[in-house]
């Protein structure tokens, strides 16, 4: 076992280099990937080691990004696919959607689709609009498609490598402003836990704050600043499939449940979990799960991204009123 | 309103009509005259040319066939190939075994090409599965019904074939409505950009569904390309002898290393649309019958009887032939099973997925409640 | 006060009349709109009488037809978008969440975008692949938008006419396998419900079933065919934003809650009918709000839509675990 | 894994380059010579050149104003248009106060022709608002950030004019970059098709961020529009003359309803993408050391001296009233307020929306609950 520490950043590019390593077919593309080593410098020299016909600077376009990746793919390659910014994805909505989704499914499974669509998501960076969006619901409503979102290095390095190494197509979500964040990375991935798999991040007692991507940070600590209850935190790592047995147990444990995430709150992921705990958990429950996010509105200027974006006060506003049912 | 002429009133007045003049490859006139090109020619055997025809004759029966399974209720819907047998036969017969190809949704003359059991190609439009052959066995992708966006598909699988190396191609079929939607304008940036081996051959088949093609464009589309950087060249699409040589042509351009074509194959749409359409509301009877004389199948018999080529036992056992095929086809789709309940949730994902397994098993033991209720 | 008996496709053909009528800015435009009058012979005849500049046949381009429909709009007109089938509107994804949805808010409401994207949407008509898809949960989590479906003839007709006048942008879901049912249309509007509220469709008092489009029949249907329980019926009509006191009101009346619709359950609009519903009425249930979906799967082949798309036994099945909590 | 040579290894061997020889319309060298154009000429008065050398120092100016803003952590973030002003100035000054443009986020050369206060474009890059003019006063539409959208609108809009009668055009703003995404195809499609009046300027500064042009086209991107079917044109985009004589034509062909030009306005970025960008990561110095000496504000200046149409005074006077103009931008800027909580619901919709109202009031009440806590 060997640990390093990285930055979230460093630690994708880590995961990148080492899946290129492993399988001659894993391809990487997408707008300014190759000299300028992505925006977020996610695949930092993996063009000089690796060559451009591995390491591809496509054209501006999104829709052909998905579009040739998912040819490349029928070829016998495994692509992983950089869409720029989050507000970026949805010209390529319809080859996600229609294409890539529903491939495997339409071809009876005589198709394999292995590629992986990541996404710097969420806000909190300060940036102009469309730079800032959390489109995982519409993922998640997508049969067909994995999506996953990781909130750490150690993460970052094991789960992208276990989904360029999954035969379906995997969404990746990743905490943008969490890019800088630094810490232990376990390079040996034997021991690692399943992709599909929700952790607890803390354990507690009361009450279970369920989250993903960058939330899962500000949701520790805010179960770290309370000092009268006992907070759990589940990170949930896999939106779809969820780890409902994870996410189950957890509230059948605490009894109260609050669910958060940047995107808006109307009909976003949070819906879903809110939606799934209550049926599966109804009589378990002391208070309703509830959501705490985004408004529902455009992504606002970055000035008022402090209000829109949910954070430790407005997490804690929440675990009060699960307690005042 | 009104529109200001002097503007010009939309869709009107473009500055050249994309369909007329067709200044396009033809080496068998409708009359079934052998013309010289000076750049593209073929040289045919009379045994390739009564096999082109025999292929002609075939699927224009398998669309028949499968036009009156339509009406009987068997199959849902039908986008009959009437009229492009040509295009499709050509083309299809230019490729190779290990050439990649990307149809629509009315290419069942490359399907067969393909040696895709024309059975299979009907589950989609009976509604039993989504395509019924395996894509990587036949080297024929499935059907694509979102207008354009294969040619992506198409465009990265032929990213694949330069980095395996090799001297494969990829050809990816479109209608001329289809050239307006951004996918495959991307695909003509992209196959440009990386000079991948690929031929875009787009049936001019004069419709989009109840709109002309100048609703699309006002040139000719064989002329997009130029735009791109690439060569773009227009043939007869009712002439089976010039779409296999123009297309043989592009692919092999696409092995040398010379990059992308892209072929307009000028035919048309003799049919409806699919068989839920109504073709009288929009367009002249006039049209069909000017177009009927050009028929692709009546030039190569033509040819095959003024050169003494074919007898008329040879058109007979064709069409017996065909017949049977036709037969045999009908017979094997009525034959085509339902398909459980439980596919529902079958090949969605590759490995176990716990959403759906959770959704599966209680559908189960939900139709199980039926049963119970029954016994 | 006249009505008529009208289909809902004729009665939206009546209100897009009446709009284009009453208004010489509105504009009809999409595939196959003008001489065929749409593959559902939506828009019959409108060209004839209004002309190719009012009722345009657009090139084959769905991101065109959104993308220039902004433009219209920017110009001062009111253009109603067909997308012809529900498949389709994916390549038009990008403008309408990043463009027509945020275009006002990004101008500080200096722009006005009365846009109407009408969608054939559903299932159950035997159709091939990616004509029976239900998006709506794709545009209700997009803010900026406002959703609709409408249920029958009459609201068809009052509703098409309400999205017209409306000056945000309009989401109006059509439910294709209804196309063919009749009913009196009122065709005097002075009278008309705001097309923002939802209607209780059926009074009952023992569980509320909530619906929209194509499912509203359903549900009507199966509380007819109940004979032990008074189920009481809501057709949600907007989904965004959503009647809350209607739907409240009925569920604090029953209790119980049932929501419908043809959509995969993951992630879908009942999702979010669910989690709302458990948090404003949490004490007043019985038992959790129940959904019935389509699976979260892509569309299947038509010769198991009839599995797929929930009916009235799926229905009364889920009606019946309702009063087993 | 290698790429077979012969195949063309992706993105290098192009058939022909895209950005050399630039062959382009040119009506003053970067020496400042005058030079003829059969087709394209513009008589300027003294004044007129004068102005325009106003403009084009004061943008570049406001420029400078802006990344200092930015260094200090005033601005978020910025696009500079080093290097394209005369590209803007020309083909802003082009155009008539009721025609209509449509920017991408690089235009503030543009906003500046469109008496667009210079405070309020920095709104969007301060994180103050989205958008900080009102469109229809200026007739110049927000900026888009989402590469080729706009396009779109333009298109639109042109199609407006075209209903509405007058003599109107609209034009759209772009990169070379954005000439990949499929809706700036989809828009040639449209405007041919509806022959809209329409004028797309294509800001080819040789760089989509870090990609160069070669990433994108093989051939020179204004020869896009033939396949199209309308004009393309390549100006030196460094040449405010020649951008206004194109550009003019353009529009003026547009209004005759002779529909869409494309123009290419060739020029170079020379800062950085935008202020969070590192080009030393994927560009010579050397190329910028190049286009250093066509700067397209230097030649106006040699070309004013040479002629004696301006004297030292006026070129100090001209600086003089930049920075006056700068220093109030920047002092003004800083004044900028930030928006209220609450400006998060606001304009959404046009009129009420419940669910917004509930979330405004909750968040309210929320953060009025801190104020208690603090009294
Ligand atoms: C993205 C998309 N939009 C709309 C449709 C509906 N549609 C099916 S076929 C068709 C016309 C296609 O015309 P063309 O490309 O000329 O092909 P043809 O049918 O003539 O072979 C349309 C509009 C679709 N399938 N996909
Ligand atoms: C749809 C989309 N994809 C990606 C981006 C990220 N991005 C911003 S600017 C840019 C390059 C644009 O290049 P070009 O069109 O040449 O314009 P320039 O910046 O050179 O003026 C990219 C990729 C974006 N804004 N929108
Ligand atoms: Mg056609
Ligand atoms: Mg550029």
């Amino acid at each position: 076992m060997s640990t390093e520490t990285l930055s979230l950043s460093r630690a994708m590019n880590e995961g990148l280099r080492k899946a290129m390593e492993n399988d001659p077919k894993v391809l990487v593309m997408g707008e300014d990937v190759g000299k300028l080593g992505g925006v977020f410098r996610v695949t930092d020299g993996l063009q000089k080691d690796f060559g451009e016909a591995r390491v591809i600077d496509t054209p501006l376009a999104e829709s052909g990004i998905v579009g040739t990746a998912i040819g490349l793919a029928l070829r016998g390659y495994r692509p992983v696919c950089e869409i720029q910014f989050d507000g970026f994805v949805f010209p390529a909505f319809n080859q996600i959607t229609s294409q890539l989704a529903k491939m495997r499914m339409r071809s009876l499974g005589t198709l394999e689709l292995p590629v992986v669509i990541r996404i710097p998501f969420g806000g909190g960076i300060g940036a102009v609009e469309h730079h800032s969006e959390s489109p995982e619901a519409y993922f998640t409503h997508t049969g067909g498609l994995r999506v996953v979102a990781c909130s750490n290095p150690s993460d970052a390095y094991t789960m992208i490598q276990q989904a360029i190494a999954c035969p379906d197509p995997v969404i990746f979500f990743e905490p943008k402003r969490r890019y800088w964040d630094k810490a232990p990375v376990e390079l040996d991935l034997s021991a690692a836990a399943s992709f599909e798999s929700a952790v607890v991040a803390r354990e507690g007692t009361d009450v279970t704050l369920l989250a993903y991507g960058p939330m899962v940070k500000t949701c520790l600590e805010a179960a770290q600043a309370d000092e009268e209850r006992s907070i759990e935190v589940v990170d949930i790592r896999s939106l779809n499939p969820l780890d409902e047995s994870t996410v189950m147990d957890s509230v059948r444990r605490t009894g109260r449940c609050v669910v958060v995430h940047e995107a808006p709150v109307f009909n976003g992921y949070g819906a879903e979990l809110a939606a799934r705990i209550t049926e599966k958990c109804f009589y378990h429950l002391e208070s309703p799960v509830l959501r705490v996010g985004g408004f529902s509105t455009p992504y606002p200027p970055s000035r008022l991204e402090d209000h829109y974006l949910p954070d430790l006060d407005r997490v804690l506003d929440a675990v009060d009123r699960t307690f005042e049912w | 309103m009104t529109i200001d002429a002097a503007r010009g009133a939309p869709p009107s007045t473009g500055a050249q009509s994309p369909s007329a003049p067709p200044e396009l490859v033809q080496l068998l006139t409708p009359e079934g005259e052998r013309v010289e090109h000076p750049e593209y020619d073929v040289e045919l055997t009379a045994d390739e040319i009564k096999s082109l025809y025999r292929d002609l004759v075939i699927v224009r029966r398998l669309d028949q066939e499968a036009l009156a399974l339509t009406r009987q209720g068997e199959l849902g819907v039908w986008a009959s190939l009437l009229g492009q047998e040509a295009a499709q036969i050509g083309s299809g017969r230019a490729l190779r075994p290990t050439d990649m190809a990307f149809p629509s949704y009315r290419e069942h003359g490359v399907a067969w090409c393909r040696d895709v059991d024309p059975v299979s190609v009907l589950g989609l439009f009976r509604g039993v599965n989504h395509s019924g052959w395996d894509p990587r066995e036949h080297n024929f992708h499935l059907y694509t019904i979102v207008i354009g966006s294969q040619s992506l598909h198409a465009a990265g699988y032929a990213m694949g074939i330069q980095r395996d190396g090799g001297d494969d191609a990829a050809i990816v079929y479109f209608g001329d409505g289809a050239t307006s939607e951004g996918d495959v304008n991307e695909s003509f940036v992209w196959s440009a950009a990386q000079n991948a081996p690929i031929v875009f051959f787009c049936q001019n088949n004069q419709w989009a569904i109840s709109e002309p093609l100048e609703r699309q464009s006002r040139i000719p589309l064989y002329r997009r390309a130029e735009g791109f950087g690439f060569p773009g060249i227009r043939v007869d699409g009712n002439d089976v002898f010039a779409v296999l040589a123009v297309t043989r042509k592009a692919l092999d351009n696409a092995r040398s290393g010379q990059g992308p074509t892209l072929i307009e194959a000028f035919t048309y749409r003799m049919g409806a649309h699919t068989t839920t359409d109504d073709p009288t509301r929009y367009r002249l009877e006039a049209e069909l019958e000017a177009w009927k004389l050009k028929d692709p199948i009546e030039r190569v018999k033509a040819y095959l009887v003024k050169n003494q080529m074919a007898d008329k036992d040879f058109f007979e056992s064709i069409d017996d032939e065909a017949k049977t095929i036709g037969s045999d086809v009908r017979r094997r789709c009525l034959e085509l099973p339902d398909p459980e309940a439980t596919a529902i949730w079958e090949n969605v994902y590759a490995t176990d997925h716990s959403l759906l397994a959770g959704e599966r098993d209680q559908f189960t033991s939900y139709l199980g409640s039926f049963e119970e209720v029954t016994r």
